[in-house]
């Protein structure tokens, strides 16, 4: 018995058909190529009517009224919860909302220097100096700012894993980086800028081999490939909503129950208390612990609903989608002479974010370019600088690409980009 | 809404003419539970005579759900062994967190069954478990092993 | 020439025609009647509109593309930032978007501690061994937790303003609470539990003097009565969208230009920065600065919809209707026997929330049958636990009332409370 | 859009060939400019002499408008009064924070009017004002007073 694996049949005209702004024309009439996911992706019509649906009907406070409106928040709520768990394969108590991914990152990060006035339940989450904070040179600001940060509260040390030419995660050094002295390992999953998928075992293994804690941040792979977080096994995870066909102001980070149990609070208010005086609080237990005052409840209800709308596709079918539009781009670009793929030039272990730079153009004048045409790409450094030192650059366009862009878009890009060229007088 | 399938004559009654309430002393376990969006609390104390169940007892403040579910459960769980008593209170759990979808059984809950009208009420479903979640929490301090706990509360 | 005060004409008709969720009934067919305002508002059409409008066609992440839908997007954006500045009389730049206005609170308590390993300019920042931190005993748990928290991180003491029986801030002692210790001075504008309207006045006045800084809990004041944050005098202030016709997922922290220019950041990351290495990040001017990963765009451009709302109606004519609804409160439930309303008694410098017990019935009882006859309360403490215990209760029943309520849902309250009595066989 | 309002000529002139680039000595202030997401950088001398701007240099990084931009600059103020220049950088920044409605005079800015088109663009706005942030700090830096610095930039 052979397994023919099957090229997942996504249909992008029906796609497409339910995002109500990729209709839209912009700069005088051309039709929208949208490749800019990897900053924020579009919502659908299930998206906007379930939000909307909602808000017309149960809006109220979660968690606090005893009254109908109220109870049918939190169940809704509540809902959402369960839905994006099993989207990613853990258990509801362990998803926390929050209001982007950014906010998760930092939640882990200031509770952990929290712990050194919290109780002996949090001892394992104190850093000090001597520790060691371990991230990657390929991270978003998202997950290196807020470590500088807390090596700045602390005293501890910032160490960090290189990349190589081709844009891979250098481990050759990971058992010097990660050792008994670390604290945390925090890598992402997936760059927004190679397109670089990392494998989180090596670093997972090694990291609860020194007793590390591992953040993930899947930022860029939940929207795009199936993800269990159980199965990857980091410890912490974050993404965001609006990355992944949700709303703004709504994202996630995952917690493996025990640690989010002893974790100290973050952000402290309403609704993640047990009791308060004025001299002392005590905190209710995870998720509410996390989740401080009037949460986003629509915003949860709209990440519910694209959760189901992307499990209806499928994400093995996205991420074949995907693959195959990636595949066209780096073939198309690869051909234009005077572009340079930043990152991984085959589509192995890799996603839809294609960054380029084009030799005598600077990015921000490709962009403007492929703008007058209808594209819309990233120009600059994508909250990535110092990765963008590391590939001795100043900045890059980017396309990023979702369910919804078609190979005729990836064809327009190729074409914008010769155009820029012919433009600038640069290229043959 | 029918304000009587919530507040049955039997949940009035134990809520204006509790049984057991009070502390009592000697004991093995004690618990105080809050609910931390009402304020409502419960102060409980179970007595252990090797097996079985000897005594609970208990004092607190709120509303009539959380008070007659309190007064119900020293009269399910007295004098029974522990393994009954933990069903018991896997069995009200279950109840009460059922959404009115799970049918009760008289001959296991007795006068818990009243509490089938509050299990349509989410919001209430903490008031009813508050008395529950003590006696679990006691029993577990009274040294019942966690692994027999029985059904989770929470 | 003598001023003739208008009463100011609402059409609460005419305003419940834009809520749609007013029309819809609960509890078996009974028409919804919210008095739960104090917890979140409902949001009109105009905003629901607005936002989908831009999510629609504008949908993009701001602050971070050349494309035509990032300028967009960029433009509703700042001007949602522009307009709700005006609303409260402040510049835009002083105007720095969050979660809720429990995250603003957070935000300065956290940058506080954080200034402890900041530059100089972070100097008047700093809390330590000593200082102190003032707060009120009405205070919302929003506003308490956090101070709390600091102290904890700092080792600073707490110390707390007083109330008096019938629910007024206690200032007798304000030159022996408030001294060169005092660091900070954070109090709430309107009792979410109370209605009490503080004066900010003599405790902005003391704490210049002092040299400390002033923290205003504006959550229940913006949204109910015209509110000039720069009059005031205050340094910082919060407030949430939800609670006054905008969507969950979005707040504000205003605070004075001087002092956001130098305090630290909070949460970092992306868009918040100036310039990045992998050893040290600076950080960009506020209100970027305080702005970290993409933002709750479309929440803000609901804010901004939800702010041209009320100011069309005006909000004089918001507090002159909210006052009548009060004085028809405070007279229908004072006249029934066995109810003791929590705050003061009459409409005087006092908002509408009207709180309130029932000899006999715990407040979740008599929530449960206002409940059994579509009247939506809160019950509970209202996050406010140490203002109820200061009260001798242990909760409350809370009627929070808007524009869009009217007094004949105040009656029907009054009869519900008469319904509860006879339900439970107790008053005469 | 039309490619060719934004990249007039004159701009993509300066661009290929900038005027009065390099960093040279002696001078009385220095600013670094970076802009935050695109990593464009500017790094910018003045030279005072009494009250004429004598020299300024630059180094520096960036896309057609930044560039081209800084190099307007230099023709603009080199040899004119501090004033004067105070008052190109007032014009040259209300043409370019217009969003294309403002009518720049030829008179004051000389090439500085091809950026009209680039007014049109809010993402663009930083690039064209970088040169002209890192002119007026360095202004600053060489002891010119605050209160003078005429228009603000930000
Ligand atoms: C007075 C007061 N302060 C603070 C808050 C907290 O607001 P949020 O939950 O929107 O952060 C509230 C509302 O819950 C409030 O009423
Ligand atoms: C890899 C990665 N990490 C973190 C973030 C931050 O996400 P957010 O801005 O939604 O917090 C992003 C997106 O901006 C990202 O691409």
């Amino acid at each position: 018995m052979t397994a023919t694996p099957l090229r997942a049949a996504l249909d992008v005209a029906a796609v497409r058909g339910d995002f109500p702004i990729l209709t839209r024309t912009v700069r005088d009439g051309k039709p929208l190529i949208y490749l800019d996911s990897g900053a924020t992706s579009q919502r659908p019509r299930q998206v906007l009517e379930a939000e909307r649906a909602y808000v017309e009907r149960s809006n109220s406070a979660v968690h606090r009224g005893a009254h109908q409106l109220a109870e049918e928040a939190t169940d809704a709520y509540e809902h959402a919860r369960e839905r994006v768990a099993a989207f990613v394969g853990v258990q509801p108590g362990e998803v926390v909302f929050t209001k982007n991914a950014t906010e998760g990152v930092n939640l882990v990060a200031y509770a952990m220097s929290n712990a050194a006035t919290a109780g002996k339940e949090a001892e394992r989450f104190r850093v000090g100096e001597g520790d060691e904070i371990v991230v990657t040179e390929m991270e978003h600001h998202a997950n290196l700012v807020p470590w500088q940060q807390l090596c700045q509260r602390t005293g501890a040390t910032l160490r960090w894993f290189g990349v190589t030419d081709d844009g891979r995660l250098d481990l050759s050094d990971i058992d010097t980086l990660i050792t008994e002295r670390t604290k945390v390992v925090a890598f992402t999953h997936q760059s927004n800028v190679l397109g670089t998928v990392n494998d989180p075992a090596p670093l997972v293994e090694r990291a609860r081999r020194v007793g590390a804690l591992t953040v993930l941040d899947a930022c860029q792979s939940v929207p795009h490939q199936p993800v269990n977080l159980r199965e990857l096994g980091a410890d912490f995870a974050v993404f965001s909503g609006h990355k992944m066909l949700g709303p703004s102001g709504v994202g996630v980070l995952y917690g493996r129950r025990e640690l989010l149990e002893a974790m100290p609070p973050f952000l402290t208010g309403g609704s993640m208390i047990e009791t308060v005086t004025m001299e002392r609080s005590t905190f209710a237990p995870p998720p509410q612990r996390f989740e401080a005052g009037v949460p986003m409840t629509s915003q949860t209800v709209g990440l519910g609903a694209a959760v189901d709308y992307l499990t209806k596709i499928g994400m093995g079918a996205v991420a074949e989608h995907e693959k195959q539009l990636t595949e066209a781009a780096l073939s198309a670009l690869g051909e234009i002479d005077g572009v340079r793929i930043v990152g991984p030039t085959t589509a192995d272990s890799r996603g839809a974010a294609v960054s380029f730079v084009v030799d005598g153009i600077h990015p921000h004048d490709v962009g403007q370019v492929l703008d007058s045409l209808g594209i819309a790409v990233r120009v600059g450094h994508h909250c990535a600088w110092p990765l963008h030192r590391r590939m001795g650059i100043p900045a890059s366009v980017r396309a990023s690409f979702y369910l919804y862009n078609s190979v005729h878009e990836v064809e327009a890009l190729a074409a914008g980009v010769r155009e820029a060229q012919r433009f600038f007088g640069v290229g043959k | 809404m029918n304000l009587d399938a919530m507040y049955q004559e039997i949940i009035l009654d134990h809520y204006k003419n509790p049984h057991g309430r009070g502390l009592r002393e000697p004991f093995d376990g004690e618990s105080y539970q809050v609910n931390p969006t009402c304020g409502d609390e419960l102060q409980l104390r179970v007595r252990l005579d090797g097996e079985q169940v000897a005594d609970v007892s208990y004092t607190g403040q709120g509303c009539s759900i959380s008070q007659a579910s309190a007064s119900v459960l020293t009269d399910l769980v007295v004098g029974r062994s522990v393994d009954e008593a933990l069903s018991k209170l896997a069995a009200f759990t279950e109840l009460v967190k059922g959404r009115g979808k799970v049918e009760p059984d008289e001959d296991v809950l007795e006068d818990g069954v009243a509490f089938a009208g509050v299990a349509k009420y989410p919001a209430r479903v903490k008031c009813a478990l508050l008395g529950w979640m003590a006696f679990k929490a006691a029993l577990v301090q009274a040294g019942v092993d966690k692994a027999r706990e029985g059904a989770e509360i929470s």
